[in-house]
């Protein structure tokens, strides 16, 4: 049977190794419009503030798809797919027919509508295409305004800060809200403060003017920004056209069960592009994170190959500014009966915030104190009872010494 | 394959293996008082003694079959090796974005003394890890193991 | 009283070697070394210090050394430096002074003055590491005569103890000593093929299984005697005495009577285990045949029964009374023996050494004709494998070790086992501290150190001649005395060096 | 100095011995012929010989051969004698004067039956009585001593080589069928005849080469039973091993093999379980009668003899076989000087002994009640 | 049921038929004509019955778990010696050291007792040991007691109850004496209280069972008070010694 995989990101690869873990010889096709090797898209601001080459972009070794033995199909975009003819017609009018297909095509950046938008001096900052067009352009000394609170908008922003560009963020409501809380953002936004970036909280764009010699970003707060360019990364959606007219069921994205198949039968959907399980809430959901998108994929790629594997993503993150590092996973916004425990220090950096839900934790937020934090998301993800232990939760000395015997020893197998 | 497996019975707490895995990944191999004393960006010991009143253990990576590192990792460093089966980490391509450490349910994963921007975990020494050498109570050892013996409780989704 | 407590030992840390990695300060129960909140340095305070060198030895960068305290300069020739300490502590407390450990004072022995023949030409020295050299000892009650029936079978022979090499674990019980370092104890003594005693302390149930390598001891406190009990075990053993504390019963305090040692004693939780000083059914000989036979009836004649006393003056006298009374073993004790706790003064004032109480022993049942009707073990600091050849040489069938078997373990000889604290382990029922102790390092430890003594007798048994252990039973004229009194060596049975 | 028999004085030998199994006799001219032969292997400090079938006309009474150091003593042990024994006859032992020979000490030889009243009056059978009285004798009459005391059989020894002890007690005279010889190698001079070999106790005689290991050991348990070791000799407390072992407590000839030469445990693990059990028993009760170091021996009695090499054979011993007759010597020589063409020769393993017993015919005129047991087969082998 | 006469059977004999008996399956077993034959029922378990009669030898019923015993005479010195539990009834005097060392079941001795009785008796969880003596006892009562109950009857009521060093080096267990006992007559490890309602309601029923076993009338042992002896505290010598 041959699986056709569309995508060549996380979820593809992971897909890769989910088939070749057991399924040794099966062709395997890989579609993908990219004319390049997988690379790491997270990547990227380290690429513009040059703390990474391009060669050390690369999510897997070159020679990753030649030795899983994938036929790969670079710079070639999938266009359709004839769910009847079990193929996948691509833009150059190829067809590639599929026993099972994998869509991982992941997602795209919103598009900002917005007077002026189209200026040449407006990069948006999503591939490493974009990260090299902006590498080129930037100088020492230019300013920047960032459009955008989330991930990508804020390693955007402390690329730029890093590189000697003057960069000012845009933030309608609050930075990563998504992943921190309100305390924990309170602390990081003193920390990007600190270390030079010029942050525009409340407020949104309501339009750019100025051509090549300087832009103006017009607030709604009235502010003018001056700016050299703008990057605008004001948020990503899957990328479902592929399947546009096919009767593959969407909402956000491509609806998946936890085996992350669609409601065709040998057709699978992974990563960004997926809306899949989420095992916090068990409902649906699209979770635009790496190691979800990996892990998808993987589990499509098992289940494709005759196995029988479910996943269920968690929201988790890990991420650092400027050398801080912040780590959230599950519920950060507590529900009113939820116990929530807090740890800050008034001088410092550090925030602890444990969201508990009828004696499980169900989320957490850290930052700059981060180690270990995959207990957390351990006892999160397996949903351990903690009473008993609860108190070593609380005052952050929890370890696995914490843990009742018999718990102990299942995990560990001392 | 040959794994370390931890005995919680005879572990007496005295941190010795955290002492030797520190100097052993350091600049001063091995060498106790120029790691302790002239290593200002001494390595982080790769092996932690858990510790709650009368209970305490060692706690290296079990290099888990279903390594939830691996899948979280985003540059792609933390690879299995085909070979050994041992996880670990390509510190060339690391950036220390320290989702491993998020997602690694032993807390095996540190960050890497005080100023890289690196994740560190258990390497075996090359096959002679130097926590066992030195635990004076045999409560680490390193022995043969079977692949299906693999003391791992990550596999479950 | 408003004196400040002097360290009798002093710990000296060398800054340029210490890395402040805190070993030390997670090792002392003492509470000597610390970290020091301020300076985040460690540091140490030596009053509390006992010399157990568990710092010294686990300092993974040799920083640390412990020295005797050098402030007691204050004894001279007359009143040494301990009669003084201890006029003070009890002036101070006026308490009994209580040690542990086999005496510390130079208690005059004879092994170190008795030296071994070696064969010179008119008969061959043996090659141990090549030729066939035999320990295996049979402990128990020999027929007189052999009795062999119609077809020529021998008759029902008494039970025996069958061992590899004739050196066994003395008795310690569980509550002087840890479930570890018993398991260690045990789980050697099985691989070696010989004994472990349980001491008074009842047998733990994990013990259980090293039942064929057990002797099982019946003292005054009965601690943990049941049915079972008396059954589980290749012998019993019937305590009257020890070495370090002739006389005097032991002593348990509640603080070491947790959860392990209550169930095994069988007693309540926290409780004191007394043993009293005599067994409150024998207070005569004829009373001893009583209990023997008691033990014997309730083991249906299975199993030796030893009697264990302490060497006192009249020994001799009283173990032919014992062979009589119907034991199978005798095992004595000398004055050098070491115990988990004892009171100073009994423990460096009663008995007489092990040396001449063995010869002498070994002399009254030979010329009494019952030499072979019961074996006699000897213990009491059997220091190294010539003393245990020495001893056989005077007439013991096999030795009882203790303090060497817990040094093996990890013991430094600090005297303290009274406290509960041991460092190392071993005397203490600390679980913290027990588990410093891991019996699989301890069986091989203790292994070896059988294994080590006897490649050693069988070199020796070699030089002079002998390949087979029994024929070195009581043949006195393998040693020779050195600086000696005539009293002595007629004791001993054996000539002056030259002779 | 110290006189022989107050210390303990190590030395090597050559023994030589044969018996013919018929009872046939033959003169001591042939046994002093072998022992010559290994005249290297002795140092001219005493030599001796075991006869047995010498004295049929005094078949029933027991042979004492003495050592007088002087006429005093001889009284005073003759006077205790007629008050134990009934003395047949009495005298001194003819000998030739022998220029090898000096420093003789008066050499008495007795006939006697215990005196029957004293027999049930202690309530002991005879040869009891015997081995207490001459215990008695060796051990509190100084200068008194007994070195032969079986029924006809004697001992016939001195200071000197073999061959000359031989000659200066005329032993080409006696006709015996079993001759036993010793040439010693002692390492001090003591010149004492006591000391010389063979040691006898009743009709045991053995004559020795090699030194034990184990002789305190041995002594200290024999002197449990009332064997007195008063002559700080090996060879001696072998003599009291046999005589307890088979005469006292009755144990056959291979038990009593098996005690003093056993097979190593780990050889008695790996036998079938019967056999195992009667070598482990043998083992632990007379675990003091292993007699360790090197040896062979050849054990005499009226029932034959018994040749025996130390269980990991430290010393030399060869047998040999023709017609009627049984030889064991130190060396082959030895038995070649006298029988030139044996039908058959070999050499023993250590601990396996070479038995020649007197067939049935002769045995018949050598009976006697409470003597030996010798109830095996002409040869043992243990494996 | 097995008889067995023990006339003139020498005890090793006599014990191993009794232990053959009972691995025949004999349940209960009656013993005539016992005198002086030592360890009966020594180190039985199960649940056996013996009727004895005549004078069983010492340490009768040492080491046994379960068996019950009907002693129809005296009995003598260390009866239920590290005895594990099961029942004796003695109908008549017993000697010394009855109890030593005991940690379960329980000995009715209808008359006198002997000298060091209930001596270093024990417990352990639910075994708690039980001495009813009828008469009077020797000296050294309960001497390094440690668990366990002992209870004094002292009929008929003539004279005091026990002996002197009554309770020495006890640090566990209760004593019920009935009637008083004079300070001067007690340990310096024991005190003297009076008992509960609880306690009296339980002597009352271990009263009733001692007039029961032995066949007395209601009300045989009359309404005399008891007295409670108890350790001081179950650390009598803890401060005896300095660690040196």
């Amino acid at each position: 049977m041959t699986h056709v995989i569309i995508g060549n990101s996380a979820a593809a690869v992971g897909a890769v190794e989910g088939i070749r873990q057991l399924d040794k010889e099966s062709p395997v096709i890989l579609i993908t419009e990219e004319p390049h090797h997988t690379y790491s898209r997270p990547l990227i601001s380290y690429l513009l503030s040059g703390k990474v080459t391009a060669e050390k972009m690369n999510y897997r070794p070159e020679d990753f798809y030649v030795k899983n033995h994938i036929t790969t199909m670079f710079g070639r975009k999938a266009a359709a797919v004839d769910i009847n003819a079990k193929a996948v017609i691509l833009e150059d009018g190829g067809r590639v027919t599929y026993g099972t297909l994998l869509i991982a095509t992941g997602s795209k950046p919103v598009a900002l509508k917005l007077p002026g938008i189209d200026s040449e001096s407006i990069f948006p900052f999503y591939t490493m295409k974009d990260a090299f067009a902006l590498k080129q352009f930037i100088r020492d000394g230019m300013k920047a305004v960032v459009l955008g609170a989330g991930l990508t908008a804020l390693k955007a922003a402390e690329a730029l800060t890093t590189s000697g560009v003057e960069t000012t963020l845009v933030v309608r409501s609050r930075i990563l809200r998504n992943f921190l809380d309100p305390g924990a953002t309170e602390k990081l936004s003193l920390h990007l403060s600190e270390n030079g970036l010029h942050l525009a909280i409340g407020s949104e764009p309501v339009g750019i003017t100025g051509e090549n010699n300087g832009l103006s970003v017009r607030l709604t707060d009235g502010r003018i920004l001056a700016c050299d360019f703008v990057v605008s990364a004001v948020g990503i959606e899957p990328n479902k056209e592929l399947i546009e007219g096919v009767q593959i069921a969407t909402e956000h994205g491509i609806l998946v069960d936890q085996a992350l198949r669609t409601n065709v039968p040998g057709i699978y959907a992974a990563g960004d592009v997926a809306q899949g399980l989420d095992l916090l809430t068990g409902c649906q959901r699209v979770i635009p994170l790496l190691p979800v998108a990996y892990a998808q994929g993987e589990a499509a790629g098992r289940n494709m190959a005759g196995g029988n594997a479910v996943y269920a993503g968690m929201n988790m993150n890990a991420i650092s500014f400027f050398g801080l590092p912040l780590i959230s996973a599950g519920v950060i916004h507590e529900e009113p009966a939820d116990e929530v425990y807090l740890q800050k220090s008034q001088t410092e950096k550090m925030y602890r915030k444990l969201v508990i839900r009828q004696n499980r934790v169900v989320g957490y937020v850290l930052v700059e104190q981060i180690d270990r934090a995959g207990l957390l998301t351990w006892l999160i993800r397996e949903k351990v009872n903690i009473t008993g232990f609860k108190a070593t939760l609380i005052d952050g000395s929890f370890n696995h010494a914490c843990l009742p015997p018999k718990l102990r020893r299942e995990k560990i197998a001392l | 394959m040959k794994r370390i497996r931890i005995k919680e019975e005879y572990c007496i707490g005295c941190r010795l293996c955290e002492v030797h895995c520190i100097a052993a990944h350091g600049k001063y191999k091995n060498d106790l008082i120029k790691t302790f004393k002239r290593d200002c960006n001494r390595p982080s010991p790769r092996i932690v003694i858990e510790e709650k009143e009368d209970t305490c253990f060692a706690l290296p990576c079990r290099h888990c079959r279903e390594a939830f590192c691996i899948r979280s990792c985003l540059t792609g460093s933390m690879t299995r090796d085909p070979e050994t089966r041992l996880v670990h980490n390509e510190v060339e391509r690391c950036v220390g974005c320290w989702t491993c450490i998020a997602a690694c349910p032993y807390g095996a994963i540190v960050r890497e003394g005080r100023h890289t921007k690196i994740a560190a975990k258990c390497d075996l020494c090359g096959q002679d890890p130097a926590c066992v050498k030195h635990c004076p109570n045999d409560a680490i050892v390193y022995e043969e193991v079977g692949e299906d013996d693999h003391y791992d409780a990550c596999n479950h989704r | 009283m408003g004196f400040t407590k002097r360290p009798t030992f002093r710990v000296e840390r060398d800054s340029c070697r210490c890395i402040d990695c805190g070993v030390c300060v997670r090792q002392c129960a003492n509470e000597v070394h610390y970290l020091d909140i301020d300076t985040k340095e460690v540091l140490c305070d030596s009053t509390n210090c006992s010399n157990c060198r568990r710092c010294v030895e686990l300092c993974p960068t040799g920083a640390l050394a412990v020295w005797g305290a050098p402030q007691e300069t204050s004894g001279n020739a007359a009143w040494a430096v301990h009669d003084i300490r201890a006029i003070q502590a009890q002036a101070n407390s006026g308490g009994i002074l209580l040690t542990g450990m086999g005496s510390d004072r130079p208690m005059p022995g004879y092994f170190d003055r008795m030296m071994l023949n070696a064969s010179q030409v008119t008969n061959p020295s043996i090659d141990p590491l090549r030729e066939p050299m035999e320990l295996r000892t049979f402990l128990g009650r020999k027929p007189t005569v052999l009795q062999l029936d119609d077809k020529g079978k021998p008759v029902d022979l008494p039970p025996q103890l069958e061992l590899d090499v004739p050196i066994m674990f003395s008795a310690m019980s569980f509550g002087s000593i840890s479930l570890n370092a018993i398991k260690s104890l045990a789980a050697a003594a099985e691989s070696e093929n010989t004994y472990y005693n349980t001491g008074e302390g009842g047998l733990h149930r994990d013990l259980y299984p090293f039942g064929k390598n057990t002797i099982t001891q019946v003292a005054s406190g009965r601690f943990g005697v049941n049915i079972d009990y008396l059954n589980a075990g290749a012998a019993i053993e019937i305590k009257i005495g020890q070495g370090a504390k002739p006389g005097i019963g032991g002593h348990l305090p509640g603080e070491k009577v947790g959860q392990g040692v209550s169930e095994t004693r069988m007693i309540p939780l926290g409780s004191d285990a007394i043993s009293p000083a005599p067994h409150h059914d024998i207070y005569s000989i004829e009373d001893l045949t009583q209990l023997i036979f008691s033990l014997k009836e309730a083991t249906e004649y299975t199993k030796p029964i030893s009697v264990k006393i302490a060497a006192v003056h009249n020994v001799a006298a009283i173990a032919s009374g014992i062979a009589r009374a119907g034991a199978d073993i005798i095992a004595i004790d000398g004055y050098r023996g070491g115990t988990g706790a004892t009171p100073l003064r009994i423990r460096d004032h009663v008995g007489i050494p092990i040396e001449l109480a063995l010869a002498a022993v070994d002399s009254r049942l030979r010329d009494e004709g019952i030499r072979q009707e019961v074996s006699i073990v000897v213990g009491g600091s059997m220091r190294h494998s010539a003393d245990v050849i020495k001893a056989i040489a005077l007439g013991a069938d096999a030795v009882y070790i203790a303090t060497a078997a817990l040094i093996s373990l990890g013991c430094h000889v600090c005297q303290k086992c009274y406290t509960g604290k041991c460092n190392w382990g071993i005397a203490t029922q600390n679980p913290q501290l027990v588990k410093r102790l891991n019996p699989e390092i301890g069986a091989r430890r203790a292994a070896n150190l059988l294994r080590a003594w006897k490649h050693e007798l069988k070199e020796m048994l070699g030089g002079m001649g002998i390949n087979a252990v029994e024929s070195l039973r009581g043949n006195r004229l393998m040693l020779r005395g050195v600086g000696m009194m005539d009293s002595e060596l007629r004791i001993l049975g054996i000539k002056a060096a030259g002779e | 100095m110290l006189r022989e028999g107050d210390i303990r004085i190590p030395s090597g030998c050559a023994i030589s011995g044969f018996i013919n199994r018929k009872g046939n006799t033959v003169s001591g001219e042939q046994i002093i012929r072998s022992i010559a032969l290994m005249h290297e292997r002795s140092n001219g400090l005493g030599g001796g010989f075991a006869a047995y079938g010498i004295y049929p006309e005094f078949r029933d009474y027991f042979a004492f051969h003495l050592f007088y150091e002087n006429h005093a003593v001889r009284e005073e042990t003759e006077r205790y004698l007629n008050k134990n024994f009934n003395m047949e006859m009495g005298g001194p032992i003819p000998t030739r004067k022998t220029t090898g020979i000096r420093n003789l000490p008066l050499i008495w030889r007795y006939f006697v039956k215990p005196k029957l009243e004293l027999l049930y009056q202690d309530e002991m059978n005879t040869n009891e009585f015997v081995v207490e009285r001459v215990m008695e004798i060796n051990s509190s009459m100084p200068g008194a001593y007994v070195f032969s005391s079986g029924k006809n059989m004697g001992a016939f020894k001195g200071v000197g080589y073999p061959e000359d002890i031989g000659e200066f007690y005329r032993l080409e005279e006696y006709k015996g069928h079993i001759w036993t010889a010793h040439g010693r190698f002692p390492t001090n001079t003591p010149g004492w005849w006591g000391g010389a070999h063979p040691f006898t106790l009743l009709d045991w005689s053995i004559v020795h080469n090699g030194e034990i290991s184990s002789y305190d050991a041995n002594r200290r348990y024999l002197e449990m039973f009332g064997h007195k070791c008063t002559l700080q000799t090996d060879t001696e407390a072998i003599t009291y091993i046999f005589d307890l072992l088979v005469r006292k407590h009755g144990l056959p000839l291979d038990v009593a093999v098996a005690v003093v030469a056993p097979p190593f445990w780990n050889e008695i693990d790996r036998m079938p379980p019967e056999k195992r059990a009667i070598h482990r028993a043998a083992r632990l009760v007379y675990s003091s009668l292993l007699i360790n170091g090197p040896f062979s021996i050849v054990l005499g009695s009226s029932r034959g003899i018994m040749a025996l090499n130390d269980r990991i054979k430290l010393r030399p011993l060869t047998a040999a076989e023709k017609g009627d007759f049984l030889y064991v010597a130190s060396e082959e020589s030895a038995i070649r000087e006298i029988c030139p063409q044996p039908d058959r020769v070999w050499m023993p393993r250590g601990g396996e002994p070479v038995i020649g017993l007197l067939n049935d015919q002769a045995l018949q005129a050598e009976e006697e009640e409470g003597m030996l047991h010798m109830a095996v087969g002409e040869r043992t082998s243990r494996s | 049921m097995v008889t067995i006469d023990a006339r003139g059977v020498y005890y090793m004999h006599l014990n191993k038929r009794i232990r053959q008996a009972l691995k025949d399956g004999a349940l209960e077993i009656i013993l005539k004509n016992v005198n002086g034959q030592r360890y009966i029922a020594d180190a039985i378990r199960g649940n056996f019955s013996f009727s004895i009669e005549g004078v069983p030898g010492n340490d009768l019923a040492a080491y046994m778990d379960g068996p019950h015993i009907v002693v129809k005479g005296n009995a003598q010195d260390a009866v239920a010696n590290t005895m594990n539990g099961g029942t004796i009834i003695i109908h008549g005097d017993a000697g010394d050291t009855l109890g030593y060392a005991m940690r379960g079941g329980e000995v009715f001795v209808r008359g006198n007792v002997g000298y060091r009785v209930g001596i270093h008796m024990k417990e352990y969880q639910e075994q708690v040991p039980l001495i009813v003596i009828g008469g009077k006892t020797g000296d050294f009562l309960g001497e390094y007691m440690a668990g366990g109950i002992i209870v004094v009857l002292g009929l008929p009521d003539d004279m005091e109850p026990v002996g002197n060093y009554c309770g020495t080096g006890m640090h566990g267990g209760v004593m019920f004496i009935r009637g008083n006992v004079p300070d001067y007559k007690l340990g310096r490890e024991v005190q003297k209280t009076t008992p509960t309602a609880k306690e009296q309601h339980y002597l009352t029923g271990i009263v009733s069972r001692y007039e029961n076993y032995f066949g007395l009338e209601e009300k045989t042992v009359g309404g005399m008070s008891f007295t409670k002896l108890a350790p001081v505290g179950i650390r009598p010598y803890g401060n005896m010694y300095v660690k040196f």
